[in-house]
């Protein structure tokens, strides 16, 4: 059996153990990065995942090069996360009920929210409208992608745009933020969801930690930004251990659709 | 240094290209002089650093711009409120804890109608600066920013946005009461108003503290302000592992008024008086009153338009993807 | 003692009148037995201090209701919760900077319908009691209920509240972060919403802390709960000047279901195991869920009912004034 | 010329000074309690107001008796006061522009309310609906009428039911917070007027001081609920002197209903 060790607590684990257990540490509990094919996987119900859209790509627009052009930055990231870009949009039934699902990937450049981003998320707004079926989006991004500029910023205002249309649908919308998610992200759609669930040990703030130590010149809490602290400042609805998030998920959609769950959809 | 490794731009790439520049100018007297020629790479090294010196000129011109975005001397918030509205009254407050003074609101009247007024306040000394952040913002100055939308929503009031920031606060304090959803909870409520919106950039444009206040149906910009997503000094650190390369990263962003305009993410730049702003605030001033009214006339004028359908529309449009391949669902 | 002053019970009454009734006692049965006769201030103050002793019954009877709707070993808000509702899922946190664990929200389901249930949480241990300030509610817990209400507004879902409260919290920061507007804006957003409200007040329902969640379109009381708008002890300091008579505020107060109900102040008393629900918390809480599940059943087939107007009018409605001065506007 | 004494500065001035003074003190600014009638005398165009439901009176439906009777403590109330309740209802113009007008009395049983001051303003919210008049009120009150038990605690939900309903029909509504302000009156409609304006030195709370420093068992500090701490924790709008809330309330009634305020009613 493959040995691994585990990035927080350096203990050996067996692999098998591992993915069985989601990529949490058996050990000590520690939620390492799912990409968002796993995502998917472990949530939607079997074969029941759509994807829409998957083939929308990024363009250069700005000829934007730091010590790598944009087109590099993106060609690597394909590579590196198997992906078209940061996020996957689709349909999907999670114990049976219809969902809308967008999931983010950070091995994609960091997660970063791009036009391509903002445009995928409006698909599955619009798909949860036309359907009246909920929305679930995973978040996991460290901003706005600044190769494309101030249209990285404005991808912002897209989706909160799309978000506030759906809200006025009486669609329901739950985020589930995953590590990390900062910065434009969680300063648009992912903090104006109905319901947030946070997985155990995810970063989710505005400011980064060390640019926050940067301003207020002294060290910072070792929880800052953390599931417990999110929950105490009041900032999310519910932490939610990975294995119990599709319960959770199912239960919401559950009780917003008046739908009842069916347990043979099960992975 | 290598020919193929140029383009992505070292750490030292500054420091070491201006060398190369100076020894590539000698080489090319050389040849003009000598007839002495210079193989493949060499060429294609020189004709790199010829474009690196176009890109670096256009950096110190973009690097100025922000400087000038930056400057103390500029008109503020407050100047723009007082030379340009009637009968402004300040509101204060998010009723849940704070006033945050580094927004400013109230209502007051242009061309006889009552605004909604709603801007960053970066101060107008060294002690109100540092009790303002600098323009930077806490959550609870968004939140009173909303209190004031709702109270234009409700009454009519067009809301009129001035934004001047370098960007939402920072701090533990600001995190711990929700900085990021107070920046997207302001954007929705912009988006959720019927009453039109109008922006007027006229400093720093930072990033979701910026965007938090300047979803308008009508963003104007003036010259020398910027927008955008992130600091040139941020980008550089983050990208480019170096903050002293600003200057390159503030070109490379795309933030002036000219870029923005034929990016379609402003519909107006204002032109200042020569020199910037600073040079005289009255004049700035008395131009920005002017188009202000213009649009509110406009606006007030056109009875049925979808000021909040056309908000959504108009952003929900940006951005530039590759379609060709995009599934209907 | 003088006749007249004995109606303001001066401070000292009550120790002072149980000598007296032991004077006047003997005197009575001096007479039956020896035909001696009182003059009339004595037989004015005989009948004052046998009215007294009436009220002082009352007082005790009221004090005991008192004392058992602040029972620690009554069932409370989470063990409602569990036993009603199926599927519940706690939501938290205001999204401003708080989650008040004095207030608990959340989602469930009562005989098949989605509901959102809000309750005040005393907690269950003395740690937990102390964490959640013995069920007194920061401005943040009102606002956390606030959003749930609001969620439950958008998807149609009944809202169900159940009060137990010695009131609001008294604390700096809870005034520091507006308890009163708190307090205000929720009373102000029950009205405000069109899906059915159903209140229980289980145990203490201490003033504007427990009316800020208490606006039902039908409002049930436990037999042994209170609802006051000062608790007894506050109201003798005020009044009496003297918080021991706390009894006699008690009764003066008008505090009890029966006196309630009596007053139409709420729809439904509902009557509590032999001894108080404490006695048998299993049952207390199934004939809780049976009146509750009813109410809502009967409110959700009645799909053009007006719940908004009714709430209003019902409210409205409450005050004894006399009218017959009453000029038209 | 007669002499008095300022409250707090101890300070003598003359009581003409005073007077025109708006009972503010000359030398310290100490803003003096003023009653319903010289309120309405100092904000109202003169002989512009029309008074309401004057005669409507309480009624001791508990028949309550603390060391005082509740129709004794009445009878005490409306000598003190000159008024039949806490609070003088009507309509006015303030600099020509028509408003309806509340104002309480702290003379009377300290301003606190019970079913008479919730009818009264729920006459008042009705003025306003059907006249589409913005609304003024004037508070004053250490909070609900304990004489009138579970039916005063009421008058904050018929209150703001009262107002919710003016919300909704987009009428303006300013609330000037005079001193003291706490209980149930600042937890019902002072809290959610559109814009709240204090006098200075005026007390505006929830729990009182004492209340307070008896919870959390330290002193609290010397500025507890006044004017400048509201103001600074966002709790009010505007801190405007007396001499200047004539001025204020004009200008909003202006900015909000579009007239222009005419200088020659000015008393
Ligand atoms: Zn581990
Ligand atoms: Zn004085």
């Amino acid at each position: 059996m493959e040995k691994i060790t585990c990035k927080k607590c350096k203990k050996t684990i067996n692999e098998n153990d591992f993915y069985q257990n989601l990529k949490v540490c058996p050990k000590c509990g520690f939620h390492d990065i799912m990409n968002a094919r796993e995502r998917i996987l472990s949530t939607a119900d079997m074969g029941s995942f759509v994807e829409f859209a998957e083939n929308i790509t990024s363009v250069d627009f700005l000829n934007f090069y730091d010590l790598k052009s944009y087109n590099e930055r993106l060609s690597e990231a394909k590579q590196k996360s198997g992906l078209n870009e940061a996020i996957i949009t689709g349909e999907a039934t999670i114990k049976g009920i219809r969902t809308s699902i967008c999931v983010m990937d950070f091995n994609f450049m960091g997660g970063s929210m791009g036009s391509v981003v903002g445009e995928k998320i409006k698909i599955a707004v619009e798909n949860s409208i036309s359907k009246k079926i909920p929305l679930i989006i995973f978040t996991a991004s460290g901003g706005a992608r600044m190769q494309e500029g101030i249209i990285s910023l404005m991808q912002m205002a897209k989706t909160v745009s799309c978000i506030n249309r759906l809200k006025e649908n009486n669609i329901p919308y739950f985020c589930v933020i995953t590590h990390p998610t900062t910065g434009g992200v969680s300063a648009s759609f992912a903090t104006i969801a109905d319901i947030i669930i946070t997985e155990p040990g995810a970063l989710f703030c505005f400011a980064g930690p060390r640019v926050v130590e940067q301003t207020i010149k002294k060290e910072i809490p070792q929880d800052f930004g953390l599931a417990q602290r999110n929950l105490k400042n009041g900032q999310v609805d519910i932490i939610a251990q990975r294995k119990e998030i599709n319960e959770v998920l199912a239960l919401l959609l559950s009780l917003f659709t008046g739908q009842i769950p069916k347990e043979e959809n099960k992975i | 240094m290598e020919v193929d490794k140029i383009k992505n731009l070292p750490k030292s790439f500054l420091k070491d290209s201006l060398k190369s520049i100076f020894k590539i100018e000698k080489l090319k007297r050389i040849t003009g002089f000598t007839g002495v020629h210079f193989n493949d790479a060499e060429k294609k090294l020189a004709q790199k650093i010829e474009n690196y010196r176009h890109v670096e000129r256009e950096a110190l011109k973009t690097w100025r711009i922000v400087q000038l975005s930056r400057d103390e001397k500029r008109p503020h918030t407050p100047d723009y409120i007082n030379g340009i509205f009637e009968d402004f009254i300040q509101l204060s407050g998010d009723r849940l804890g704070m006033d945050d003074k580094s927004i400013i609101t109230g209502l007051g009247r242009l061309d006889g109608r009552t605004v909604a007024v709603i801007g960053h306040n970066k101060g107008k000394d060294i002690k109100e600066r540092v009790e303002f952040n600098f323009g930077s913002s806490m959550p609870q100055g968004y939140r009173k920013a909303m209190r004031i939308m709702e109270i234009a929503q409700r009454f009519g009031f067009p809301v009129i946005t001035f934004i001047d920031t370098p960007g939402a606060y920072p701090a533990l304090e600001a995190e711990d009461s929700g900085q990021a959803g107070a920046i997207a909870k302001s954007i929705c409520t912009m988006f959720s108003l019927t009453v039109p919106t109008i922006t007027v950039l006229i400093g720093e444009g930072g990033s979701g503290g910026a965007l938090a206040l300047a979803i308008g149906n009508y963003v104007m910009m003036l010259e020398n302000s910027t927008y955008s997503v992130i600091s040139p000094e941020g980008c550089a650190s983050i990208l480019w592992r170096d903050s002293s390369v600003a200057r390159l990263a503030s070109r490379a962003l795309k933030l002036t008024s000219r870029d923005l305009f034929k990016l379609g993410v402003i519909d107006k730049i204002i032109y200042e008086p020569a020199g910037g702003a600073h040079n005289n605030p009255e004049r700035m001033i008395r131009i920005v009153r002017s188009y202000l009214k213009n649009t509110l006339k406009k606006f007030c004028s056109s009875k049925d338009f979808d000021f909040k359908k056309h908000r959504a529309q108009k952003y929900e449009a940006m951005g530039f993807v590759n379609l060709t391949d995009r599934q209907k669902v």
